[in-house]
């Protein structure tokens, strides 16, 4: 049974020379010649500190191509073109899945025809010499960015190649990204990669880990978000990890966004071990975007000034393309430069908006719950508990497609365009809690003249596609707004 | 046939918005729902139409790729003996294909109604009171998407 | 001597017939014609009325080009494409001139070419019937957009055209826009299109009039421009007008642009008659734009959210094209989208930010010091009273190239990025309003580790342009921000 | 020679604020300074100079059309007798033109320096003490830009 504990040394050494024999480059990854690769790294290239020290929200945009010269290329001029403060190495879906064969066949045909038939880079294909040329061909801090249940040779790989920030996290990359992957086993195989990164950080080499706040991307209310932020911090801080960016996705009303951050900071500094350095990250706007880059612009100018308010340690930032997919180097350093530009212009003024210590304080006590429900569960062990709460559904994330997840919980958007919860499931709240959001919502059926219920969700889903926050009755009909391109308007983007 | 509504995601497709907004319209307008979720292959949609005796499946498809997903299903129903009515909806085909043509596909292989991503959930609903011929709650007619 | 009097009908017909015979085309703006022509328009091109009854700040781009069927092809797109609510008719710079010789020359080449060879529509030249084409072919109300000092013949020609809404006034388009015109010669000039309007608005025909709030458009205090809204507006009721809409320069101080248009609608409603209604318009950035596409997207947001959170009758958008001079019509039509983007996802949020009631406070008591003072030195009238203002400098504009004015004025933003007075001339403020500026000023000046002085005016200047809002040293400095196309970056932005 | 600084806009250019800011650099430092504004012509230069006894002319140009503008400044200067020295600052050419060809360009129509428009107004300051050989009030030289 998953336990909340740390692992032996000898265990975690047992394991990852099992991994390393799963793959021929898992061989390069020696412990001590990676110790000594990123003690001779600048430090300008020390994840950990340069997002620890920074004076102003440092933009990381998202990035990945197949092949490594590619690769080079685009982080390169994602720091010069874009102004991107921190890169990203974004890795492809068989990766994700474990398949390295067929990463392997794609980085083979890629290099072959020159198309790019991953949408990624295959760093376990790589091995550990190329992530490391990569590392040294750039001047920022590179994390890895991925979405893999099972990351554990993966991480092996890029740590051993340079990479100083791993994101992810047992419930992060499995409730949003897979449907049998069963949480349990996703927990240990985190587990090892947390470990591996306090082996690392027991080193000198304070890698930096990144649950992913998201989650599903669509309307996920900020206490679930910050309760599985919560419960991934204390699992990776008993492994070792003592640099940890907690993660938050732009929901698009203010207030709420900007006492969701601070709310996570709170939480995230009042639980985690006080030798943890904790940090913030705000994802721009994870949801369907409207398929027009000057709406997508509008889109992330609000999420830059967003970020002018709450000043997170980090912002992901989004590309006016990003209804079509994978956005062009130019409309990602495009998507910098506009919240560039945003946070610039705010982030001296001093401007203080009324009802975020309220709101916060809302999310906080839901956060609270969710959070101390769980580890109850499991008799004080985050990890058994988080398991058990998930599986009654006290733990719960809307749109999950995992069936480790009740995915019973509904979100919609109050009369103001705060997240609410709709239906709860058994979602483990306060019943005073309860009760704030169904008054919201109240309001809302009110001023719609309509009744509370799920059309509110799939209008919402809809909404900031179809160039609204809310998505009222009689907005977003399927009447096209001005500059739409056509085709339906996507509701949902992937997950990262 | 019995009445239970089979619901699910086929294929790799992992765009669970729509489904869960489509279990919420049912399951409010009084049927009895089985939503398989996300990534459901052919063979669990036969399976989950035999047990359950389904008045219905639904199947839905995001990606693109709902042409490969589905060949072969309607022989499996057929096989299983199962002779619930199937709806397919969502994005049928890659890029700006002529709807009709990618109607008329998914109605030659067997569905028996064929939405858009466009397609209100109570659109959905007042079909299968009709095709499953049975009083259910009523259900107000707010237009709704269910494109994700 | 020039006097706030209502000119007597018959000089009213009088010049207009004199006017109509400086250009063949006079001869075809007959009143009683006109008034039959806007009778038989659609209440959905009536401007007052759109404008008036708006529940949502309304979106107006800028454009005009020579040719009739281009300018129809252009405003049909910026209504279809850029979701424009209210349409312009930008005029040449020939016309803006009284150069109708010169204009037509441009005309018949651009012809004759296909070439442009106009920075606008000459509307004189085309002429009566070709306005009502044009007023016709559209389905929004459309303005008169121009910069013209002596713009009688304009307004008999475009009245008689069709047009609704006419922008300008005697001081916002003499003291920005000319060096040698006298300014009580352009008061008369101006008591001239104010009378014309006042008559149509006697038939029902309320021609809504615009002055120019922006003014040199680089840094204009808050109070300086609401003055000369006020004051344009006291001369134009005079003269019979009834719809006025009362603009303001964005300065990208979030506070200070909500208080200021708060502060503009509170006087305008104050000092103005009755029976006048009075709207607001905000003008995103006047000044010099990022050269850069993506950064000035960001500006553009910046001014969306503001609009959002202020709530103007209307706001004129800017493109992401900007840095370039004339944008395409995709860039004029992307700005209105963006800007549109950030209206409708944050108009519903309940935003109240602090400090905003106390900045309009200052801004309303600097600018009714400014107004009376004006009115006080032409014993009561205030177009006399204007122009002895100007002379004396007790009332300035920054930067204004007209000999009019003494412009020795200076601004520079203080420590929270809000346009403060550096040097004041003459300016006739209380001392207690020069104290809190200088106050402001010195925190800057400590913030930054040198004196108070016009280098901060320079570096302020170009800031935005550079990606910032403050012109902070050893910011700005010539190394070139990412996106940056190269060449100098321009602090100066023509007004409108 | 006199001490006196004129200084204007050359052309029909209404770019003001290089000029503003030039005057009160120049003003703070000490000098004399007579600002004819902006759409100066070269008889207005030239007159200005005369009348009062000019140390230097200082030419603005921000729009582009300084090469035809300033043809013939100096000849008239010459006629009238001013031995001012003759700065000019700004954009000083359309497009992206080699700046070297353009600084000679205005050096061999007589200008005695040739700024560009990212200048340090202290630059200019700087400039007009050496060739002035004037004592005045020391300033300090933070980087200013005069690009507008």
């Amino acid at each position: 049974m998953v336990r909340d504990e740390r692992i032996p040394g000898d265990q975690l050494r047992e394991t990852a020379d099992e991994l390393r024999d799963r793959w021929p480059t898992g061989a390069d990854a020696d412990f001590e010649a990676a110790v000594e690769f990123h003690d001779s790294l600048p430090p300008s290239k020390r994840f950990a500190d340069v997002l620890e020290s920074a004076d102003r929200p440092l933009l990381q945009p998202r990035a990945g191509v197949p092949r490594l010269d590619d690769q080079v290329d685009l982080l390169r001029y994602l720091e010069s073109e874009g102004g991107a403060d921190l890169l990203p190495t974004t890795i492809d879906s068989y990766t994700r899945d474990n398949e390295y064969g067929k990463a392997q066949q794609g980085l083979d045909d890629a290099r072959e025809s020159g198309e790019d038939t991953l949408n990624g880079f295959p760093a376990v294909n790589h091995g550990v010499d190329a992530c490391r040329d990569l590392v040294r061909s750039v001047d920022a801090p590179v994390e890895v960015r991925h979405g893999t249940p099972d990351a554990r040779l993966l991480a092996v790989v890029t740590l051993a190649g340079g990479f100083e920030s791993f994101e992810g996290g047992p419930i992060s990359y499995n409730i949003p990204y897979t449907k049998e992957h069963d949480l349990a086993e996703t927990i240990e195989h985190w587990q090892f990669v947390d470990r591996l990164c306090g082996a690392y950080t027991e080193r000198g080499v304070r890698i930096n880990r990144e649950p992913f706040g998201p989650l599903t991307g669509t309307l996920v209310p900020p206490a679930i978000a910050i309760a599985v932020m919560i419960l991934e911090g204390l699992l990776a801080t008993t492994q070792g990890v003592r640099s940890l960016t907690l993660g938050y996705g732009q929901v698009g009303n203010v207030v709420q966004d900007v006492a969701a951050l601070r709310a996570l900071r709170g939480l995230g500094e009042a639980y985690l071990p006080d030798d943890t350095v904790v940090t913030t990250v705000f994802h721009e706007w994870m949801g369907g975007f409207p398929p027009d880059e000057a709406r997508a612009s509008g889109v992330i100018g609000l999420g830059g000034a967003t970020a002018a308010l709450a000043r997170p340690d980090k912002v992901i930032t989004k590309s006016p393309q990003e209804f079509q997919g994978v956005p062009t180097r130019e409309a990602n350093a495009s998507g910098l430069r506009t919240t560039r530009q945003l946070i610039d212009m705010m982030v001296e003024q001093d401007i203080v908006v009324d009802g975020i210590d309220r709101e916060r304080e809302l999310i906080e006590r839901t956060a609270r719950s969710l959070v101390e429900t769980a580890i109850a569960r499991g008799d004080g062990d985050a990890a058994r508990g988080t398991v058990a709460a998930f599986e009654s559904g006290e733990l719960d994330v809307p749109f999950a497609p995992s069936d480790s997840a009740a995915a019973a919980v509904l979100p919609a958007r109050d009369d103001d365009g705060r997240v609410r919860v709709l239906e709860w499931g058994n979602l483990a709240v306060p019943d005073d809690v309860r009760e704030i959001h169904e008054t919201r919502l109240d309001e809302r059926a009110r001023t719609e003249g309509r009744s509370r219920s799920f059309r509110m969700v799939a209008d919402d889903v809809d909404a900031i596609s179809d160039g609204k926050l809310i998505g009222r009755p009689g907005t977003g009909d399927g009447t096209d707004a001005p500059g739409d391109t056509g085709g339906p308007a996507g509701g949902e983007s992937d997950a990262d | 046939m019995g009445q239970t509504v089979i619901l699910g995601v086929i294929g790799s497709d992992a765009h669970v918005v729509g489904i869960t907004i489509i279990e919420q319209a049912l399951t409010a307008a009084g049927f009895d729902v089985e939503n398989l979720g996300v990534q459901t292959s052919r063979a669990e949609f036969v399976s989950a139409a035999e047990a359950h005796d389904a008045g219905a499946v639904l199947v839905s498809s995001l990606y693109g790729h709902a042409r490969q997903d589905c060949r072969g299903l309607h022989e499996r129903l057929a096989e299983a003996d199962c002779d619930a009515v199937t709806y397919i909806g969502g994005n049928l085909a890659v890029g700006q294909d002529d709807w009709s043509e990618t109607a008329e596909h998914f109605r030659e292989l067997g569905f028996d109604r064929v939405f858009d991503a466009e397609t209100d959930p109570s659109a959905v609903v007042a079909a299968l009171e009709r095709d499953l011929d049975t009083t259910v709650t009523e259900t107000a007619t707010d237009r709704v998407r269910v494109d994700s």
